[in-house]
């Protein structure tokens, strides 16, 4: 089999670009390189598989024989480490070289790791993928772990301590910034939030900086905060924050820019001839502010992942319509949804709140210019895609704009052009 | 004053092992029967102010609910029966006239039920109509005398007589004059669109025509009554047929009185009157005192119309019906509609609803034979309308001499009507009689729409299979065929007026 | 393919819809014993709006591109290849919610099935039933299921 | 209004309001208006006597009287003298009566109840037809013989056409025949019935051909429409008293032929039209024509089985109904044309045929005289 649609990565966006191939060119060969020895898994279950919610089989994201059924040659478990834009060759670490006709990059996310004393320490984590969360789990039933901190309160660093905790080890969550989930909640939203997590027995340090982790004959004794207070833990997770994984497109001496992330245009080209990125190591347009923004979204990675599939095939492309930053996180069962721009909004910007202390419940929305640009809601998160709906077709929603925090919003309540648009549903024309 | 004395007149209970508290009642009673209770978490109702429409127990989805007539029992008596009765104590309590709607519910005899059809038996065959061709086809409107034909320098013959203006219907039944207004905006497109799809007629009634109905108007009979609604020259030239209305089964010699809040925008722009204006048909036709004005107004529709729309007449079936059938056939229409008394309205004094005209059996009768004893038969079509139940009314009055009929509380009732008799109130459940959003849109058009061509199409079936069953395979053959007739428990002068012979002889 | 469309200027607003919707994805299926019984625990996938007069049923759209089955982090969200529903596979979802947060109909919601007894719930167009009960049952027929 | 039925009218066996049957007719024409005796007339009808019950019988004759043949020949039947005072006199008021006679019978033992039989060569008086500016000769030979079925009690005239007698009564056809003595009569067209009345027992006037003017109709069915079809002749002055559905057929053909000189071909898509999908198909301007004569003679359709034979003096027509319920045949020799309820009932007359066919329901069966009426007398053909 020719390899004509090369594919360096394994998760969301390569799989979208898989399918999508699929859909225009059913023969052209396809060949998937992983450097993570596994079939297709999702990563954002790990901490529900390190808190066993979810089993082993579960993480497959697609089934099993996804590789057989669209015809992949899936290479895994070895790394790509160089690329010849010129060529077409990528090479891989074990010295093995693959042509392409077009290539895609969608090697993800790597994840920070602060420079800070005694982070190279035995019981010292990151907590992205599922390997993290292997030796998480190992670790804590070899070392009996009682105690963890864990350093960052974004997404990954709730979920992580929501495991954690499920599984019974007393955590410690040190956040750098005010309040927990700054990104995504406001002050309000993540007061809420907090109380979810000290109500099931974490403890939060929000506004702490971390300075060290003690160690002690080489493995985690504690984190030590800015301060001089130390917290007494076996296991520490550090998750503050991912940056794209752009190393093999650095390889290319400047044939693929590469800022933070890999630069890509609306159809996920790079700027080397037959070369898409795609997913959180891309670096494309963000959809509200319309510059480029390296925003690691699963949605955005998916819909990244299909256009540069469709643009390889030599299908009719679509455009990417530009990321919106969003996230959906249960937190301690306490489901929070932020989309657009909502946790920070801009000064001239109209901000509605309504709040529910006791349900609890919280929803916000942030309009300008008539446009609803970002929503909060904690709680009752139902229908929450409205909003996100709205925020994406930039309808102007001024005279509805009472209704919005009202009970009865609905479908119902948007302007009669857009609630067709809905109601006839999204890739359907009207 | 409260009404105090007036008891509910129905009982709505409520069966609990049954009913879910899902409040399907609630929200589908108009009238308030229904409500829930937050704090109980409970349905509860309140039989006072039900209509026995049955809205809530149809639409109930586990059969909780049941209604039935008051158990309130006044001692017996077969004079003050419990309506009378009631309806002094809300004379007493209100001191207005009494209003009702649909046609009469007193026990006047119904001579359909007395009336029974004939069938082939060995001597001649019946005809399947699943097999044979089975005509329904009629032309309303005025026929020549005779047809003289001339022969062409060809050889071919020719129609030399000049055939006036008719209707074509597929099945000899329309709809009955039911206005905008009275009905709601669905409903009336409902009957025009069942029309053109059936292939027969509706009319308009004294609404005008809505300017959404001008694509079905081929198949409307527009109406000018006395109140002249939406009557301009484009509304006469654009149906298939106009129809001077005199009087309606319902409340002959009465007019009519559509209230203010019901004239919004559209049904003002349909009758061309303010917004908010009430409607006001008066009695009579202020410029027909007398027989000739009604020729003046009949030429002066044909004059705008350029002769090419039949002329209909509508007149109550009173004492004279057919002295003033014949009266309108020789002052030029071309058909005449005979609205009997139990013929249905949207509102109407209940003591004139309940108390004047003839019955429509007797009154069909007494015009068909009539215009053949004076032999201007020919001249106009005879169209009867006041309550056709089935095709079997049909078939009996076009035995009895009608081209065809008018169908109004049929009509009604197969769009969902409960003939609850509240039409008046605006408030009806069925979305047919109303204007008020909430309920019009409970009547999508579209099922209004087939429930009515089926309604065409089932009976038009049976009429078929009557037909059949008689030996004969077009209606015609039927009309005025007061042989295939029978009566049974008439006397002799109701027989000699029928035309027909009593069964057995 | 064949969606489910809302008439809203037929919608009575009697609900109906929701019913019959609740009792065909009961565990009971009898309408009497799953509404007593079952009501909370399933949530129906159509779900009736109003506003003054104005009604309207609403449920999934079974979009061409379904941005839930992009969001879903699972895979439980796929799409039915006979019937070209998307449908939300309860065994496999954990309920994180990123379907809620995208569907622009606000047709998905948090629904009580599944292992974890939290899982998207949103119409299946009655999995395959010739005729979606919801469409079957309004007596109004303002709900029609049809190829547009 | 209808005319009441006439109750006095004695000389029935019994009789109900209405009779339809099931029969047997025949028909036969020289073109060329050779005269021929009744003898195979009768051959052809007693071929089908299973056809008929005994309850009715008669025949029609043209040219039979060619030294009156100006005159009206009335054949009549009176239930008594007093009837046939009353009649004569009623008559005389109108006629003048050239010869009047006993019509010639032989006394046959199967015959019975026979009414007084007499005919009466008459011409109307010019005082009566001038009194009527507005009515033709014929029209007020109508309105007499209506005036005399319906209200002179005990009296009906049977045959009223000029050179032409109708010879009908209760018996079987064969013996109405021989009774009536037809085999000494010469005509050139002829045509006979027998009769199985079903709904009743048959009476001498009910029985066939019906006659009015120089009209006789035989036929065989039921008019289902007869209700209608009497109520609308009423409009046009024609009453029905003789309690048989053929004598509407005989009035629609006298208003429709004479009155409103349609065609013959008009006058029977008048009476039994093609269907409205038919009808559509047609070319514009014979679409308008059927539509308008469908539409303004829809109380005219006849509706039922039928096939019918129509007599008069220039020719006959035989006429199905529109879905040819009954059976009708017809058949060519040379000048002569056969129409009969059976192919065989023509066989046994004339075996040898140049063609035979079933005509179809609806489209009429025509057949006219070659010659003028007033053509010099010609021999009698050979029986």
């Amino acid at each position: 089999m020719d390899t004509r649609h090369l594919i360096i990565g394994n998760s969301v966006a390569a799989v979208a670009a898989v399918e999508a191939i699929r859909e225009v060119d059913e023969t052209g060969g396809i060949v998937m390189v992983s450097r993570e020895p596994r079939h297709v898994y999702s990563r954002p279950l790990i901490s529900y598989w390190l808190a066993g919610k979810v089993d082993d089989r579960r993480m497959d994201w697609r089934p099993r024989s996804f590789y057989d059924e669209l015809k992949v040659r899936a290479v895994l478990g070895k790394e790509a480490v160089r690329l010849d834009a010129a060529k077409h060759v990528v090479e891989l670490a074990d010295g093995g070289r693959i042509g392409y006709e077009k290539l895609l990059i969608a090697t993800g996310g790597t994840p920070i790791v602060p420079r800070i004393k005694g982070h190279d320490a035995a019981g010292v984590f990151t907590f992205t993928e599922w390997a993290d969360a292997e030796r998480v789990r190992d670790f804590i039933r070899q070392r009996k772990v009682g105690r963890a901190v864990v350093v960052g309160a974004g997404m990954i660093g709730v979920k992580a301590a929501e495991a954690l905790a499920g599984i019974g080890v007393k955590v410690t969550v040190v956040e750098l910034a005010p309040r927990v989930l700054a990104a995504a909640l406001d002050e309000p939203a993540a007061r809420l939030a907090a109380g979810a997590m000290t109500e099931a027995g974490v403890e939060l340090r929000c506004g702490a900086e971390v300075e060290a982790v003690v160690a002690r004959e080489r493995h985690a004794a504690a984190v030590r905060l800015k301060g001089g207070e130390e917290l007494p833990c076996e296991l520490v997770v550090v998750a503050v924050g991912v940056a794209p994984n752009a190393q093999l497109a650095r390889t290319t001496a400047g044939a693929v820019e590469v800022d933070r992330g890999v630069l890509v245009d609306d159809l996920m080209r790079t700027t080397a001839p037959d070369v898409y990125a795609a997913g959180d190591v891309a670096q494309g347009r963000e959809a509200l502010s319309g510059t480029k923004r390296a925003i690691p979204i699963w949605p955005g990675a998916f819909r990244q992942g299909r256009i540069a599939g469709l643009g390889m095939a030599g299908a009719e492309p679509e455009r990417y319509d530009g990321a919106l930053v969003m996230n959906s996180v249960s937190v301690f069962g306490l489901p929070t949804v932020s989309v657009g721009v909502a946790a920070q909004p801009p000064g001239d910007a109209e901000v509605l709140v309504s709040e529910n202390a006791g349900v609890p419940s919280y929803r916000k929305v942030v309009l300008k210019g008539g446009r609803i640009i970002g929503a909060m809601l904690v709680g009752d998160i139902d229908r929450a895609g409205i909003f996100t709906g709205l925020i994406r077709s930039g309808t102007d929603v001024s005279s509805v704009k009472e209704l919005l925090l009202t009970e009865q919003f609905g479908v119902l309540s948007l302007p009669a052009e857009y609630r067709k648009h809905v109601v006839a549903g999204a890739g359907i024309e009207v | 004053m409260r009404r105090w004395l007036v008891q509910p007149e129905f009982k709505v209970e409520r069966d609990l092992e049954r009913c879910i508290q899902c409040q399907v009642c609630v929200r589908q009673c108009a009238n308030d029967v229904h409500s829930y209770d937050e704090e109980d978490e409970q349905v509860s109702s309140d039989g006072a102010c039900c209509v026995g429409c049955h809205r809530c127990a149809t639409l109930c989805p586990t059969g909780a609910i049941s209604i039935s007539r008051s158990q309130l029992e006044f001692k017996p008596n077969a004079n003050w029966t419990p309506e009378s009765i009631r309806n002094v104590y809300k004379q007493a309590e209100g001191g207005g006239v009494l209003l009702s709607a649909m046609g009469t519910d007193r026990p006047w005899r119904v001579y359909w039920d007395h009336l029974l059809l004939n069938a082939s038996q060995v001597t001649n065959p019946s005809i399947d109509p699943l097999r044979e061709p089975m005509e329904l086809v009629t032309y309303l409107g005025r026929k020549p005398d005779q047809i003289r034909v001339e022969r062409g320098p060809d050889g071919k013959v020719r129609l030399a007589t000049e055939i006036t203006p008719q209707l074509k219907l597929q099945t000899p039944i329309m709809f009955s004059a039911m206005s905008y207004g009275s009905i709601s905006y669905n409903a009336s497109q409902a009957l025009a669109r069942a029309a053109k799809a059936a292939g027969t007629f509706a009319n308009t009634g004294e609404g005008g025509l809505h300017p959404d109905f001008r694509q079905y108007a081929s198949n409307m009979i527009v109406q000018v009554a006395s109140g002249r609604f939406g009557v301009d020259p484009d509304y006469l030239n654009v149906a298939a047929a106009v129809e001077i209305k005199i009087g309606q089964g319902a409340k002959p010699g009465i007019g009519g009185h559509l209230p203010g809040e019901k004239v919004d925008a559209a049904i003002s722009r349909t009758r061309m009157i303010p917004q908010g204006s009430d409607a006001i048909s008066p009695a009579p036709h202020h410029d027909i005192y007398s027989i000739e004005d009604l020729r003046q107004l009949i030429y002066a529709i044909k004059e705008t119309t350029q002769h090419r729309k039949p002329v209909s007449v509508k007149i109550a079936a009173v004492h004279n019906v057919s002295a003033i059938a014949s009266g309108a056939v020789r002052a030029g229409a071309d058909i005449v509609a005979i609205d009997g008394l139990r013929g249905g309205t949207g509102a109407a004094p209940t003591t004139i609803r309940d108390n004047v005209g003839i019955p429509i059996e007797l009154a069909l009768a007494a015009v068909d034979s009539r215009l053949r004893e004076e032999g201007i038969r020919n001249q106009a079509s005879i169209v009867a309308a006041g309550s056709f139940r089935s095709a079997a009314d049909v078939a009996k009055a076009i035995a009895l001499g009608a081209d065809a009929v008018y169908i109004g509380t049929s009509a009604c009732v197969a769009m969902g009507c409960h003939l609850c008799q509240r039409c008046y109130t605006g408030k009806c459940n069925w979305g047919i009689a109303t204007q008020d959003p909430f309920l019009t849109k409970r009547l999508n058009p579209d099922v209004a729409t087939r429930r009515l061509t089926n309604l065409l199409r089932g009976w038009s079936l049976e009429i078929k299979e009557m037909l059949g069953m008689m030996g004969v395979n077009a209606i015609e053959s039927l009309r005025g065929n007061r042989e295939h007739l029978r009566a049974v428990g008439l006397s002799d002068r109701e027989m000699v007026i029928l035309g027909v012979k009593p069964a057995g002889e | 393919m064949k969606r489910i469309y809302a008439r809203e200027e037929f919608c009575l607003g009697c609900r109906l819809c929701e019913i019959h919707c609740l009792v065909r994805h009961s565990k009971s299926k009898k309408l009497i014993k799953a509404f007593r019984k079952e009501r909370g625990e399933v949530v129906p996938g159509v779900m009736v709006e109003s506003a003054g007069h104005v009604t309207f049923a609403m449920q999934c759209r079974h979009c061409d591109t379904a941005p839930c089955l992009e969001a879903c982090i699972t895979g439980a969200m796929h799409r039915d290849k006979k019937t070209g529903a998307v449908i939300c596979d309860a065994d496999k979802c954990v309920g994180c919610w990123m379907c809620v947060m995208v569907c622009p109909a606000g047709a998905v919601r948090r629904g009580k099935d599944g292992k974890e007894g939290k899982a998207a719930s949103k119409c299946d167009l009655c999995a395959g039933d010739k005729t979606p009960v919801c469409v079957l049952n309004c007596p109004n027929e303002a709900i029609v299921y049809e190829e547009r | 209004m209808d005319v009441q039925p006439n109750p006095t009218k004695e000389f029935a066996l019994s009789r109900g309001e209405r009779d339809s049957a099931a029969c047997a007719i025949a028909g036969v024409i020289n073109e060329q208006g050779r005269r021929f005796n009744g003898e195979r007339i009768i051959r052809m009808i007693a071929n089908m006597h299973d056809r008929s019950n005994g309850l009715g019988g008669g025949f029609a004759a043209y040219g039979i009287y060619p030294e009156h043949k100006d005159l009206y020949a009335f054949h009549v039947m009176l239930d008594s003298a007093a009837a046939r005072e009353n009649f004569e006199e009623f008559l005389r008021r109108y006629y003048e009566i050239e010869t009047e006679e006993v019509i010639p019978t032989a006394p046959l033992r199967e015959i019975r109840n026979r009414p007084i039989l007499r005919r009466y060569f008459v011409s109307l008086r010019d005082r009566v037809l001038g009194e009527h500016y507005d009515l033709t000769e014929q029209d007020l030979v109508v309105r007499h013989v209506m005036q005399v079925n319906g209200q002179i009690k005990g009296a009906v005239v049977f045959s009223s056409g000029k050179n032409m007698g109708i010879f009908k009564g209760v018996g079987y056809p064969e013996d109405i025949g021989r009774f009536f003595r037809i085999e000494e009569y010469d005509g050139y067209l002829w045509t006979a019935h027998g009769r199985f009345p079903t709904n009743t027992t048959g009476w001498w006037g009910g029985a066939h051909p019906f006659g009015l003017l120089d009209w006789a109709v035989v036929h065989n069915g039921e008019i289902s429409s007869y209700g209608i079809n009497r109520r609308y002749l009423a409009n046009f002055g024609y009453h029905c008293n003789m309690h048989t559905d053929t004598e509407v057929i005989t009035y629609l053909f006298d208003m429709l032929l004479r009155k409103h000189r349609l065609g013959i071909e008009e006058a029977c898509v008048a009476l039994a039209p093609p269907f409205w999908d038919d009808v559509e198909r047609m070319e514009p301007e014979r679409r308008e024509l059927v539509r308008g004569l469908r539409i303004t003679y829809a109380g005219a359709l006849l509706n039922g089985p039928f096939s019918v034979v129509l007599a008069h003096s220039r020719g006959m027509i035989g006429f199905n109904d529109r879905i040819k319920l009954r059976p009708m045949y017809a058949a060519r020799r040379g000048d002569e044309l056969f129409i009969a309820s059976e192919e065989a009932a023509i066989r046994e007359v004339s075996p040898e045929l140049d063609g035979v066919w079933q005509a179809e329901g609806g489209k009429p069966v025509v057949c006219e005289l070659k010659v003028p009426l007033d053509a010099p007398e010609k021999e009698p053909a050979r029986a």
